[in-house]
C-alpha cells in the first residue's frame, strides 16, 4: 500500500475559544479535524473554561504549507494570550487528496 | 432578625453543600462532579428558572414591569463605571483588567440569584414573577460597558461581532429568554405537568449543583493570595455597594420586599459564565487570573454566605422605612 | 376540536422545547445537551415508558391484546412495502436507498410515541397499557421488510447476522422490553416507590430531551434543501397514510380513542435510532444524509407538531362514526 | 415468612433492574450508563444518603449511638481476620491476595446498604437514623486490617500514607460524612424542601444505578470460572457468617429488627469501590480479577437477591428469641 | 533504555462501527486498542451517530506486518462507505513483545 | 518557523492510579500534560475502575532526558503491576522552552 506523508498538528487549549479556532483552522486550508476532551497542566496555567470543562485536543492531518499557515497564525494570534500548547509529527496517510 | 436570616441562610441544604465543596478541596480529594453532569444541571436550572419565571410573567401587566426595567438597565449600565473608578483607587491594575473585572460586576449570577429566590421565598417573601426577565436583562449590558470601558486603554479595536454574538448565543440567555417565552406560552396549565420536575426538585438540584461549584470555588482560593489586597478588598465591598443600589432601585421601581432584595443580589453578583467567555473572546491581554478570581474565588461565596441575607435584611428596613 | 388540539399540543411543553432548539440551531448557538446527559435521558425514558408499559401490562388479558398485536405486525410488513413503492413515483432513489428510507419507515420513534402519549392523556383519553408492547413489536420487522427491499437492488448478500443483534440488543428492544418484565412483574405496589421518579418526572424530562432532539433535528435543516422535492413532498405526506392506516387498524381491533390515536402515531413515525444503526451495519451504500434527513429532518418534526393532533383528531371522527 | 421477604426482595425494581444488566452482558448486548452519568447518581446516592442519615441522627442521643458504633468499629476489626482465616482454609492464595480480599470483606457497600434500607422499610420496619453514621464507621477499619494483614507477607512496607488518604478524601466517605453533617445542620425543617430530590426519587434512581451494576457485575461472570472453587464458595458462603455477626451485634448493641438487620447487611456486603482504589494503590502485587471478582462478581450479586432477606428473616428470628 | 520501532494506527471513525471495527483490528492482528470520544468534520460528511455521540478515535500500536493488513481491510470494507480517516506513525515502544 | 525536536510520550494506564502518574511526572521534569479519558483492551487486561471509569490517556511533551528519566521509572513501579501502555513519538515544537 503507498502511503504518502503529511503532518499531524496537535493543539491543545481552552474551550472558550474552540470555534474561533476551529474556524481559523478550515480558513488556512485544514480540510478536516478531530476534537475531543481534554484537561491538563500547563507552565503557563491561565485560562478560563474551568467551569466549562477544561480544555480541548484538535488534531488535524495537513500538508506542509498548510501546516506553516496554521503555525504562523497561532504564533500570532493564539500563544501570546492563549494556553494553546501545539505539537507536530510526522504521519503517513493513505488517501492523500483528502489531506 | 438579620441574624435569623444570616442563620437560616448559612444553614440551608445549598449553602451547606457549597461548604462541603470547599472543605473537599482543602482537604484535597478530587471529588468533583462529572463535566457532563455539571453542564446538564446548569441547562436543567437555566431553563427551569426561565420556564418558572415566565408562568409567572404570563400573569404580571406590562405596566408593572416597565419601572423595575428601566432601572434594571440602568443598573446594568451603572455598576460597571463604578467599578471600574473603585478598581483605579484599590488596586494597580491597568485599564484593560479593569475593564475586564467591571464587565464582570456589570453582569450578573445565575446561582446567586437562585440561592436568593431561595432565601427570600422560605423567609416567606413572594417574589415578583419578572425577575427572571430581570435576570436576563442585565446579563448582558454591564459586559458591554466593561469591554467599552477595557477598550479605551487598548491599542486596537474590540471584536465586538464575536464577543456579544457569544453572550446572545451563549447558553445562558438563550435557556433563559428561551424559558420566559415557553412559561408564558404554556401557562399555569402547561406547566402543571413539568413542576414535578423543574418545580419539586429545584432546590435539590441547587444543593448538588452548589456542591460542585464550592469545589470550583475553592480551586480559586490559592489564587487570591497572588491578587492582592486592593482586589481582595473590592470583592467584598463592592457587591455591598452594588447590591445597596439594587435594593434601592427595586423599591423605588415598586418592588416589594422580596423582589427588592432580589433585584439587590442581582445588581451585587458577579458573572462567572457568561462575562468571562465574552471577556476571553474579545480581551485575551486581560488576565482570567485576575477577573475570575475576583467573580468566583471571592465575590461569589461572599455573596452566598453573607451578601444575601444582608441584602435582603437591607431590604426590610427599606420597606420597614415606609417607601 | 382539531384547531383545539393542535393549540394545545403547540403550546406543551415538550412541544415549545424542540422548538426552542430548532430556534437554538438558526440562531447558531452551540448549546447542546452533553452526550452522556443525553445517552442517560433516552435510557430514563426507554427504561421508564417499558416500565408503565408493564405495570399496566399486569391488568390486560391475553385475549385484548392479541387482536392489537396481530394488526400492529400487519402494520410492521405493510407500511415499509407502501413506502418503497411511493418512494419509487416520488423520487429518483435507487433500490438501495429507497430500501433503506422504507425500514426507518416501516419502525417507530420512541419519541414520537411519547409525545402522543402525553397529548392524548391530557386530552382526557385514556391508553391502552399495552401499546408499550406494540411500540417494541413494531420496532423490528419493518426494519427487516426494508433491508429486504434493499438486498434485490444490492449485488451482494445481506450481513442479517449482525443487523439483527444490532438491533435486538441495542438499547431500545432491551430497556422497553426489560421494562416492560420489570413493570409487569414489579406490579403496582412495586411501582409505587419508583413512581416520584419514572412517573412525577416523566413529562419534565421529556421536556429537556425534546431540547435536543430540536438541535439535533435544526442540524439536519440544510440536508433538507440537498434532498430533493420528491424526499420533502414524501417525508410530509407518508406519515399521513401510515398513519391514518394505523389508526384504522387500531379502531379495527378493538382499541379506544386514544390506543388507536397512539397506533397511529406509532404507524406513521420513523425510526431514527435503531434503524439508522442496523442500516449502516447492513446496507453501507444507502446514504444516511437521505434516510435521516427524511426521518429525522422532516417527519419527526411534522409529526410532532402536525401528526400527533392530526391523528388524535381523526381517531375521534373514527370513534364518532360508530366503529 | 422468610420466603415472602425473598419473594418482595427479588420483585422489588431495583433487584429486577439489576437481573436485567446481568441480562443486557449476557446477550452481549453493549447497553451502559454514561460514565458520567453513572458517576452522577454514585455522587446522588452517597450524599443522600449522608443527608437523611444527618437528620435523622439529629433526632438520635449519643447515649443510643454509642454501643452500636463500638459493635460496628469491632465488626471492621474482627471481619477481615476471619476472612483472611477462612481464605487460607478454602483457596490456595498468598499472603498478599489473601489480605487484598480481606480488606474488602472488612470494608462495605454503599449499594447493597441501600437496597437493604428499601427492603427494610417496605416490610414495615423503621430502620435508626444512625445507620448511616455506621456505614461510614465500617468503610475504613476493615480496609486497614486487610492492608495489615498482607502487608506481613510483602518484602516491603506499605504506603500508607497514600492508601489511607485515598480512602478517606474518596468520595464515599467524603460525601457520606459531608452529607451526615449537612443533615445533622440543616434538620428537618431544611431537609423538607430537598425532599422530593434526595428523598422522593431514591428508589428510582437505585432502581437506575442497579441496572449499571449489574451490567458491571455481569461482566465480571467469566472470571468467576477463572476464579476457582475455592474463591466462590467463599464468596457465597463468607456474607452468611459475617451477616450473621453483624445481626447478633446489632440486636446486643440495642437495635431493632430492622436497624439490626441492616447492620448485617453492612457487615455481610464486600467493598467494590473504596477497597479496590486503595488496595489498588497499597498493594499493587495483589490481582484486581481475585478481589473485585470475589466482591463484585459473586458477593454483590449474592447479597442483593438472597442475603438481604436471608438476614432480614434472621434478625426477626433473634428478635422473636427475646433479645 | 531499548525502545523498538512500531507503527502506530489511528482511526477516526462513526460510532455506528465500532463494534465491527474493533473486532476485525483484534482479527487480524492487533493485541491491543485504546478508544476515546470525539468529533470532527471532514471532506466526506456523511456520517449517522449525530445522535449517538459522533465520532470514536482509536489508536492501535502494531508490527509493520499487522499495519498492512488492517490498512488492506479498511481500504477494501470501510474507506468506500464509513468515515473512516486514518493515519499513521512511527513510534517506539519498550515492552516490544506486547505489540 | 524554526521548530525544535521533543518527545512526545503517550501513556494508557488505569484511572486509579492517575494522580500518582501525575505526581511522577512533575517529579521527574515533565512541564505539562494532557489527560484524557479512554477504554480500551490489551494482552494484560488486570485493571481496576472498570466501575471508575475505565482508562486514562496521557501525552506529554518532554526532553530526551526527561523522557529517559519517566521510561526508567514506569519500568520500576508501573509495568510490573499496572495496565500502563505506553509509546513515543518524534515532534516538533515551536516554543522550546515550554517543553
Ligand atoms: N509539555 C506538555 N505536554 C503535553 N501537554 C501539555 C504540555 N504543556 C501544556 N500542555 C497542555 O496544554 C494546556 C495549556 O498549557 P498552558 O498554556 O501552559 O497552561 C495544559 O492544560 C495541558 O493540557
Ligand atoms: N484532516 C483531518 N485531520 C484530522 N481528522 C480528520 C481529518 N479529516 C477528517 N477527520 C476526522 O474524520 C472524521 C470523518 O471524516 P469524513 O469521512 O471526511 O467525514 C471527521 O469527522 C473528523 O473527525
Ligand atoms: N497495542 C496497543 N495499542 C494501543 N493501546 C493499547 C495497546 N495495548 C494495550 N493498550 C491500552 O492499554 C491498556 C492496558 O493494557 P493492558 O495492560 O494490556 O490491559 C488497554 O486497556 C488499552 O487501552
Ligand atoms: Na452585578
Ligand atoms: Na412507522
Ligand atoms: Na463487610
Amino acid at each position: 500500500m503507498i502511503l504518502k506523508q503529511r503532518k499531524l498538528l496537535t493543539i491543545v487549549s481552552e474551550v472558550t475559544i474552540e470555534n474561533r479556532l476551529l474556524k481559523d483552522l478550515e480558513r488556512l486550508g485544514a480540510k478536516g479535524y478531530t476534537v475531543s476532551a481534554a484537561h491538563g497542566k500547563g507552565p503557563r496555567d491561565q485560562r478560563t473554561g474551568d467551569l466549562e470543562g477544561g480544555n480541548i485536543r484538535i488534531e488535524t492531518v495537513v500538508s506542509n504549507e498548510v501546516l506553516e499557515q496554521i503555525l504562523e497564525v497561532l504564533e500570532q494570534n493564539y500563544f501570546p494570550h492563549y494556553a494553546c500548547t501545539t505539537w507536530v509529527s510526522q504521519v503517513e496517510v493513505v488517501r492523500d487528496e483528502r489531506y | 432578625m438579620a441574624l435569623e436570616l444570616a442563620i437560616q441562610n448559612l444553614i440551608s441544604p445549598p449553602v451547606l453543600a457549597f461548604a462541603l465543596g470547599l472543605l473537599a478541596v482543602l482537604l484535597k480529594s478530587d471529588l468533583r462532579l462529572p463535566e457532563a453532569v455539571y453542564q446538564g444541571l446548569s441547562i436543567y436550572l437555566l431553563l427551569g428558572i426561565g420556564i418558572k419565571g415566565g408562568v409567572a410573567l404570563s400573569e404580571s401587566t406590562a405596566a408593572e414591569i416597565a419601572l423595575p426595567l428601566v432601572g434594571t438597565l440602568a443598573i446594568g449600565l451603572i455598576v460597571p463605571v463604578i467599578a471600574y473608578l473603585l478598581l483605579g483607587g484599590l488596586t494597580k491594575l491597568d485599564g484593560i483588567n479593569k475593564g475586564a473585572v467591571a464587565a464582570h460586576y456589570g453582569s450578573t449570577s445565575l446561582v446567586t440569584f437562585t440561592a436568593a429566590l431561595v432565601l427570600v421565598e422560605s423567609s416567606g417573601y413572594t417574589v415578583e414573577g419578572y425577575v427572571t426577565t430581570l435576570l436576563a436583562v442585565l446579563e448582558i449590558p454591564g459586559i458591554v460597558v466593561g469591554l467599552l470601558l477595557a477598550s479605551r486603554a487598548l491599542g486596537r479595536s474590540v471584536n465586538w461581532g464575536e464577543a456579544i454574538r457569544e453572550v446572545l448565543t451563549g447558553k445562558s440567555i438563550l435557556l433563559l429568554a428561551g424559558g420566559l417565552v415557553l412559561g408564558y406560552l404554556t401557562g399555569t396549565s402547561g406547566y402543571e405537568r413539568i413542576e414535578p420536575f423543574f418545580g419539586g426538585l429545584f432546590t435539590g438540584v441547587l444543593t448538588l449543583f452548589l456542591l460542585e461549584m464550592g469545589i470550583v470555588a475553592g480551586r480559586r482560593l490559592p489564587d487570591i493570595k497572588k491578587a492582592g489586597f486592593g482586589l481582595v478588598a473590592f470583592g467584598l465591598f463592592f457587591p455591598l455597594i452594588s447590591g445597596t443600589l439594587g435594593v434601592a432601585v427595586g423599591h423605588l421601581t415598586g418592588m416589594g420586599v422580596g423582589g427588592a432584595a432580589v433585584l439587590g443580589v442581582l445588581s451585587a453578583s458577579a458573572s462567572y459564565i457568561a462575562a468571562p467567555a465574552a471577556v476571553r473572546l474579545a480581551l485575551p491581554e486581560a488576565s482570567p487570573g485576575i477577573y475570575l478570581t475576583a467573580s468566583l474565588g471571592i465575590t461569589f461565596p461572599f455573596n452566598l454566605i453573607f451578601g444575601i441575607p444582608l441584602l435582603l435584611a437591607l431590604s426590610e428596613v427599606i420597606e420597614g422605612m415606609g417607601f
